[in-house]
Order: structure tokens, then C-alpha cells, then sequence
């Protein structure tokens, strides 16, 4: 299994890209763990955790079917 | 709120001034109105450690921001006595002295669209999932941070 | 306040949407603006004594108003970092759905601008030496009082 | 010696009339008397004046130089 994660601003930069598809992790905490693994300046990156386009401030359970996204501070306008 | 059913408050590149007009217009058939108020965006030449903006570059999580501004938009016309409300904001590259933003509500009487026009603008500033990438005049970039 | 040094916020008749989106293009070159507020008067279509409102027919003491429109600006700027403002108000006849009053203010960042706005529109409501008569469809009129 | 007054929106419908040349009065106060005993129904309006376009809360003392402005409530916008 398989998910895909969406990354914005400056995380997308890090990662080079705005999707990655990855292994199917079990929560947003594995997630982001992960995601400091293969890429470590997230890490030091402020940024929020977004499931199915509504942002989460505590760890969520995950499936494939979910769109999870990460997303640095807003700057529009 | 249901998944595709947002409006999209996404236009490419800088907001014109003519389709700002063509808006305004489009209201004088509305003669329940007695004001409008607007917010207008536009790209400031900031200074950054001795290098100048020269353009913002946006991106967003469009299905998401758009459905944040239905939310947003749902919660203003509960709140204020609106006759209507239109939101546009750009993105990809806009240059300085253009406008990236564009927050525009109308009412009978001007307290209720003054008062619903800035608090669209601080909410959206605050809540939708949108990026501002500063473009230096060096060819380098920095993250816009909103104050 | 030297007798004719004023700005003359007065244009004949309503104000063209046209004549708001060239405002808003003139400020490209100012690129240190970060935000502009607008406020825009619409005449409406209101009900009296079971006659609806056609149109407003407006009158001034024009060199009153525009000295207190100086003061009111000069007052403005002190309160607040603006880069710029805009007044016009329609004189003569303006029709239900058109525009009669243009309030533009323009500030590095946006809370200025809106605040100036605001409070520029409900100054010269209250300030200005100007009368709307307005005219009902059954060719009758009467005097409109801001509430 | 002759003065101008000027008439704004319903005072100035009473009046038939914008602008007014009356018989030199000396204060605000007379030539509201006077204004009103020619125009009997504008002592049933609310108005305020203005001389020299400052609008006056008080009696003030007038002389034929003064540009005298009888206003009524405002409604601009």
C-alpha cells in the first residue's frame, strides 16, 4: 500500500517536488517521521499537517484513501 | 461541504484593473445596494537584506483553500446583512505594483460590507492554504511571511 | 486653509466604473502600497410612501466642502501612514445602481488603508455640505437623510 | 448695504432660490428672524449656518464681507 503526500511552499522545494508517494504509514506522527528521515531541513521547517483538506493539530489515523498535505505558514494576499 | 462544489477564487497571474471594473458593473443591476467596499492586494517592492522584490510567485492548495473560503464565505453571510461577495487571488507570478488580491462586498447600508470586506481579507490571510514566494531582484528567493 | 487651494472632489453626474479601475492603474508605479481600500456609494432603490427612489439629484456648497474635505484629509494622513487618497463625489443626477461616491486610500500595509477608508466615508457622511434629493417614479421627491 | 445668502437643498426649494441678497443684518441670529418672517415655513426646518463656509453654533456678528450659508442636515454619500 501506497499513499500520496502533497507538499507546498518551502517543502516542496525540499523535497524537490509537490507529490511523493510513499509507504503507507499508520498516522500523521509516523508521517512526519518519516518525512524527517528522508529529508531533514523539514524538520526545521514550521509547518502543519492537513488530512483530506481539513488541517489536524494532533496525530490522525491514516489510509491509502486519505490526501494528506503538508503545509508551511500561510502567506497569501 | 462537499468536495467540487467550491467556487474557484483562483485567477493566473496579476488581477487587472479592467476585470475589476467589469465586476463593479456587473452590480448596478443589484439596486438593493447602497455600498461596496474592496480590498485590492497589490505586491509590494519590499527590501530583503539589500535586494528588492521584484514579483511575488503564489501557489496554493487550491481544493482546500477553496473550500476554506466557502467556509469562510458561508460564516460572513450568517453574520452580515450581505447582498453579495466576490474573492480573487492570483496565482503564479505577479509583479510588483500589481495586484494579487481582490476582496470585494456589497450591501444596503456600508457598515455591513466595510466591516465583512475586512474581516474576509484577515480570515483568508489567516486560513487558506496559499504561498507567497518573494522573487529578489538577484534571482534569488525568499518565503513571504505575512505580518 | 487658504480659500481655493482646495482639491475639488466633484464630478458631474455618476461615477463611472471605468474612471475607478484608471485610480486603481495609476497606483501600479507606486510600488511601495501594499494594500488599497475602496469604498464605493451605490444609489438605491429604496421604498417611500409606496414609490421607489429613481434616482438622487445631488447638490453642494462646493467650496465648503471641498476646504473640509482638506481638513478631513489633512487629519486622515496624520492618523495614519497612507501613501495616498482619493475622494469624488457625484454631483447632479445618479441614477438607482450607479455609483455616487468614491473613497480610495492606498497604505504600504492594509490595516491603515482600511481604517483610513472607513473613516474618511463616515467623516464626509457627516461633514460635508452635500444634499441629496431624492426622486421617486412617480416624479415626486424628496430630501434624503443619512442615517 | 446689501448681503448674499446662500440656500442649500430644502431651504433653498422654500426660497424658490440658491442665493439671496438681503438688507445688511449685524448677527446670524437676526438674519434668522429675518429669514424666517419671509420664509415662514423654514422656521419648521432644521438647519445650521455657516459663515465664510465654518459653521457657526452661536450667534456671530456679521458684516456685508462675511459669505453667510444656511444648511440643512447633511446627506452627502
Amino acid at each position: 500500500m501506497e499513499m500520496t503526500v502533497l507538499l507546498f511552499g518551502r517543502l516542496a522545494e525540499i523535497a524537490g517536488t509537490a507529490k511523493l508517494i510513499i509507504p503507507a504509514v499508520e498516522d500523521t506522527g509516523v508521517l512526519a517521521a518519516v518525512m524527517h528521515e528522508r529529508y531533514p531541513e523539514m524538520a526545521t521547517v514550521r509547518y502543519i499537517m492537513a488530512v483530506d483538506r481539513q488541517t489536524v493539530t494532533s496525530p490522525v489515523l491514516l489510509t491509502a484513501q486519505n490526501s494528506v498535505a503538508m503545509l508551511p505558514p500561510f502567506s497569501g494576499g | 461541504m462537499r468536495e467540487g462544489k467550491s467556487k474557484n477564487i483562483f485567477v493566473s497571474g496579476a488581477i487587472a484593473p479592467a476585470f475589476i471594473a467589469d465586476s463593479i458593473e456587473k452590480h448596478t443591476v443589484k439596486t438593493g445596494i447602497g455600498g461596496h467596499s474592496i480590498f485590492l492586494g497589490q505586491v509590494r517592492a519590499d527590501e530583503k537584506d539589500g535586494h528588492r522584490v521584484s514579483a511575488i510567485e503564489y501557489t496554493a492548495y487550491e481544493d482546500m483553500a477553496n473550500e476554506k473560503m466557502e467556509v469562510i464565505r458561508e460564516a460572513i453571510f450568517e453574520k452580515y446583512p450581505l447582498t453579495c461577495m466576490h474573492v480573487y487571488h492570483s496565482l503564479g507570478i505577479v509583479k510588483t505594483g500589481e495586484l494579487c488580491l481582490f476582496v470585494f462586498t456589497s450591501a444596503p447600508h456600508r457598515k455591513a460590507a466595510i466591516d465583512a470586506c475586512e474581516e474576509v481579507v484577515e480570515r483568508l490571510k489567516a486560513e487558506l492554504p496559499v504561498w507567497g514566494r518573494e522573487v529578489l531582484d538577484n534571482e534569488t528567493h525568499q518565503w513571504k511571511v505575512n505580518r
